[in-house]
């Protein structure tokens, strides 16, 4: 079957991640912006971060067969230094205008403090201006409040509801979600947040229809190859297939298509593997046996 | 303070760590060289070590009666000489040119250089100004630092607001970091923590999880109708933890209404720990 | 067998790499600065990098019970951009005098250029001011040639040798680098480079005395656990266990104790390990089950 | 050629695509907003589509006039729209407002767009300023940016310098890329390049490695000692590529040493298209 997995940062895995999503099954990524594990202290890493994302990890992706889109945004837990968020916000119409862009994101809440409030309001805003999807990140701590919080925002803004995931929900936060017209995104982790096990549990109560899951793969410890996993215990849990491919498949495509810049076309078929150029000390295979397709 | 912090180094440190030392505080007489000064805090846990200060009885005594909880004697003496740097620019300096100069002493530090900033962040003077910074360096995944601001630091009880606060504490109990660690909890306590506490609860009993032992302390004192309910069962929880934090938060109860719950479970309770919260809870009721 | 990792860039690894360079014996890394696949256009970009290395990456480590070690420099892939290189030069006293910094790296030469030189030079001149050895990168394109022009400066700046590593060698170079008083890194790659088993027959014919291997593991197709496995090629060769040693662990521990910020007896013992306090929803460990020693 | 690449734009994109064209060109009438202007930039994938145009007999041989060099017809509708816009801004803006703003094209652009910018450099008046750019973009490891450098690309032959220039074909054999897609290979070969090029086979050698079969082209010409004898060895070797890259190389050789090798060779020689390469390598020799 073929997966898409909506939230995971390649930037902080390997070329052996990739291979092993590859081979899983694993045909398109969204990569979304958020942070690094320890705050950036300048708005030159944040170009520096975005040009990545459009640029070497798209490449790395393609090695690997793997369709790589991001999404741009200051995330909330960087968002409280206020010489370097306008900095950023400044800098984010030029990269709102990318192909490989499908959302405004991760934005939300993390802290829920007024100055990621208002981070959250006016990107949000810029989401509606460029016409983009927003993919908005729920926080950790005080969980329920902030989804709440996150909801009322996009009501009040009069944001098209059909354009925004909210993200990292659980048993008690989806079904707030799902009473909206918004999609729901579930992260899951290896031992915490939510499980496989749960995860099928969900979808068993709540159907497939604007269900999105995701591994949310980054620094930590966390599994890229969660989405298949998930699916595994979808199936033995006795989901129909239909509802499965929904999730994994039709659900993040359809909500990214509304960027312009996902073809839904496009992304059916998986891109040419061309390796033979990569001998380069530099390159991400170092002189290994190139693998061809034509 | 900064005389304390001095005798105390010279009590303990070697010729070649004092020598550097007199030279450190003398690039403190302005015009300040700002690198330099950056590279003598960064210097200090090469050349003053980072064994901790273990206070004499007479030392701590000394050091009480100029902040009582101030935890000196873990200090290591590289973060005992940073926190002398930095109260000796204070005096030497110019606010504002302090105030820059301090914050990139923290901002381009690695884990200990920001440990020992925020440990010292109490005694410095208009200590007030540098709350952004304290509140950022809650948002880090370094443990080491999160513990440096919120355990065994009174900065947070004295300077920060009350959402920032409860975030603090928020982080704590998922970080498995006991609340007995954060200085002056008790004075703290609101009904915002109490609500955020109940639906962490709620969270992670969703999720087939378990629950902090500790986050009861936080939890009970402004809950009401359903969360009480919980409270009370987890007053009779098979671990014993449960029971003794459940005890000790639910004897901060803003009213009577558990007085009932404590006696009942005060009549069955061996554990002689867990027995002690229950008299201590009640007494406090009146 | 304990074993050392003098040159491998975590930044762009797992945590399950980490985990499975502790299980495999690797209790202490060195994680030089380099390039991270892109170059950087901005120095503030750098300066997140160096406090990235020097916190978040230590941490990380610390919490798989391997001791992390860096290097800083401004490398030469990216020293061509002057406005760029000098600020960075700039900000790098303040880095050296940290205590986690036990050389100046990855300088040296990538294309061999005017700016790469007088860089190369500037940063050997820093180096010998606050008595840190030098990590040299040579290049993958004129390799040989690189490498000649590199110990022709470290002789000419009058540098100690001993406080010279020069990185990544081949058969051809080896022997110029062991007719000095430098060291010989061997950086060995999955499929090219240098493999296990041309490593393991130079070590044969030039015996152990400064020779040091790495894996130069980072996001390119590489392996964190090249160290072990030239272990256990040696070993399947018949090289002596004292030899192996010294070139997987006393080589690397005494080349870089003489920064004075590697302590020969602190590194023998393993730090100890507590996950206990890391629960949280972004810290590496997000609520497994916490490994406790006392 | 900004009339050439309008005309071609012009007669293949649709309404809508031409009106954004139409508003991108229009923005650059000064005071041009640079932010507009590189939202202009890297909107020209989305709005004008990436099909190569794919130009007719008739396009071509008036491409060939203006620029003979240039593979005009590989590029994409987005990277000819890109290219008119930055010869557009040139015509429009003072010299170095105009080189300052055309580098944040550069810099911004995510790797189609670095790519535009790569191809179109040549056409930009005064394109040797753009150097440094150039080179730099040679570090790349994303192969499909070296590529929009290295091939089918006249800019390197034209600007890059000597040793810039070895640097990028040593990259290119790394790289597997087929040193025939270099323009101008043949009036750039140097003695430098084929030392690079004898070291990085006997690297390969040492190894156990093979070598690029055409890297004999590069290293041929210019070689003496015992790379020439290697070179001749490879002449006879089993792979015919090898044969034919060698011969071609002899044949630029310096001076007459390998016509001995070249006629042995040309004697035993069975594969057609080796046997043409070493008669050509024989006739330049005269």
């Amino acid at each position: 079957m073929k997966m898409f997995d909506p939230h995971i940062h390649m930037t902080s895995r390997t070329t052996d991640d990739y291979a092993a999503m590859a081979e899983a099954g694993i045909a398109a990524i969204v990569e979304p912006a958020f942070w690094l594990g320890q705050p950036r202290t300048h708005a030159g890493s944040f170009e520096d971060y975005f040009n990545g994302l459009l640029g070497w990890e798209r490449f790395r992706a393609s090695q690997f067969g793997i369709r790589h889109f991001c999404t741009i945004a200051l995330n909330p837990k960087e968002a409280n230094d206020p010489r370097l968020s306008e900095e950023v916000i400044d800098m984010m119409p030029r990269y709102l205008q990318k192909e490989g862009v499908v959302a405004v994101g991760e934005i939300g809440y993390d802290d829920q403090t007024d100055s990621e409030e208002k981070l959250f309001e006016r990107q949000m805003a810029m989401a509606m201006e460029y016409g983009l999807p927003v993919l908005i990140h729920t926080p950790h701590r005080d969980k329920k409040q902030g989804t709440v919080r996150s909801i009322d925002l996009v009501k009040s803004m009069g944001f098209p509801e059909e354009r925004a995931l909210i993200d990292h929900n659980t048993e008690e936060t989806l079904p707030l979600v799902l009473d909206t017209g918004c999609w729901a995104g579930h992260s899951i982790y290896p031992n915490t947040k939510m499980d496989e096990e749960r995860m099928a549990r969900l979808v068993k109560q709540y159907g497939s229809e604007r269900i999105i899951i995701n591994s949310a793969a980054d620094w930590g410890i966390s599994d890229p190859l969660k989405v298949p996993k998930t699916v595994d215990k979808m199936r033995e849990m006795g989901i129909p297939e239909v509802d499965i491919e929904t999730i994994v498949w039709s659900n993040p495509a359809t909500f990214f298509a509304q960027s312009g810049n996902l073809n839904l076309e496009d992304i059916e078929t998986r891109p040419n593997i061309n390796q033979t150029e990569l001998f380069d000390g530099n390159s991400v295979l170092r002189g290994q046996t190139p693998i061809v397709e034509s | 303070m900064k005389q304390h912090l001095h005798d105390l180094l010279r009590a303990r440190a070697g010729g070649d760590a004092l020598a550097w030392l007199e030279k450190a505080l003398a690039a403190t007489t302005p015009p300040v060289h700002h690198n330099t000064l950056l590279g003598y805090y960064s210097g200090a846990s090469r050349r003053m070590g980072k064994r901790a200060l273990n206070l004499s009885q007479q030392e701590q005594a000394r050091g009480e009666t100029l902040d009582a909880e101030l935890a000196l004697s873990h200090w290591g003496a590289d973060e005992a000489a940073r926190a002398l740097l930095l109260l000796t620019l204070a005096e030497q300096l110019p606010p504002e040119e302090f105030a820059e100069l301090a914050r990139r002493c923290y901002e381009l530090g690695d884990s200990r250089e920001q440990e020992s900033w925020l440990r010292g962040l109490g005694p410095l003077p208009d200590c007030a100004r540098f709350l952004a910074s304290a509140v950022d360096a809650c948002r880090t995944n370094i443990i080491p630092v999160f513990e440096a601001i919120a355990c065994e630091n009174p900065y947070p009880l004295r300077v920060f607001p009350e959402a920032n606060f409860n975030q603090l504490i928020l982080k704590s109990l998922f970080n498995g970091i006991a609340l007995e660690r954060i200085v002056g909890l008790e004075a703290r306590l609101n009904a915002s923590l109490s609500r955020m506490s109940d639906d962490y609860v709620s969270e992670r009993e969703a999720a087939g999880r378990t629950v902090p032992t500790d986050i009861w302390l936080v939890l009970a004192p402004h809950i009401a109708g359903e969360g009480l309910v919980r409270v009370h069962r987890y007053l009779s929880h098979e671990d014993p933890a449960h029971r003794y934090w459940a005890a000790l938060g639910l004897g901060h109860h803003a009213n009577g209404e558990s007085r009932e719950a404590l006696r009942a479970r005060a009549a069955l309770e061996r554990e002689p720990r867990v027995k002690a919260a229950l008299d201590g809870a009640l007494a406090r009721m009146g």
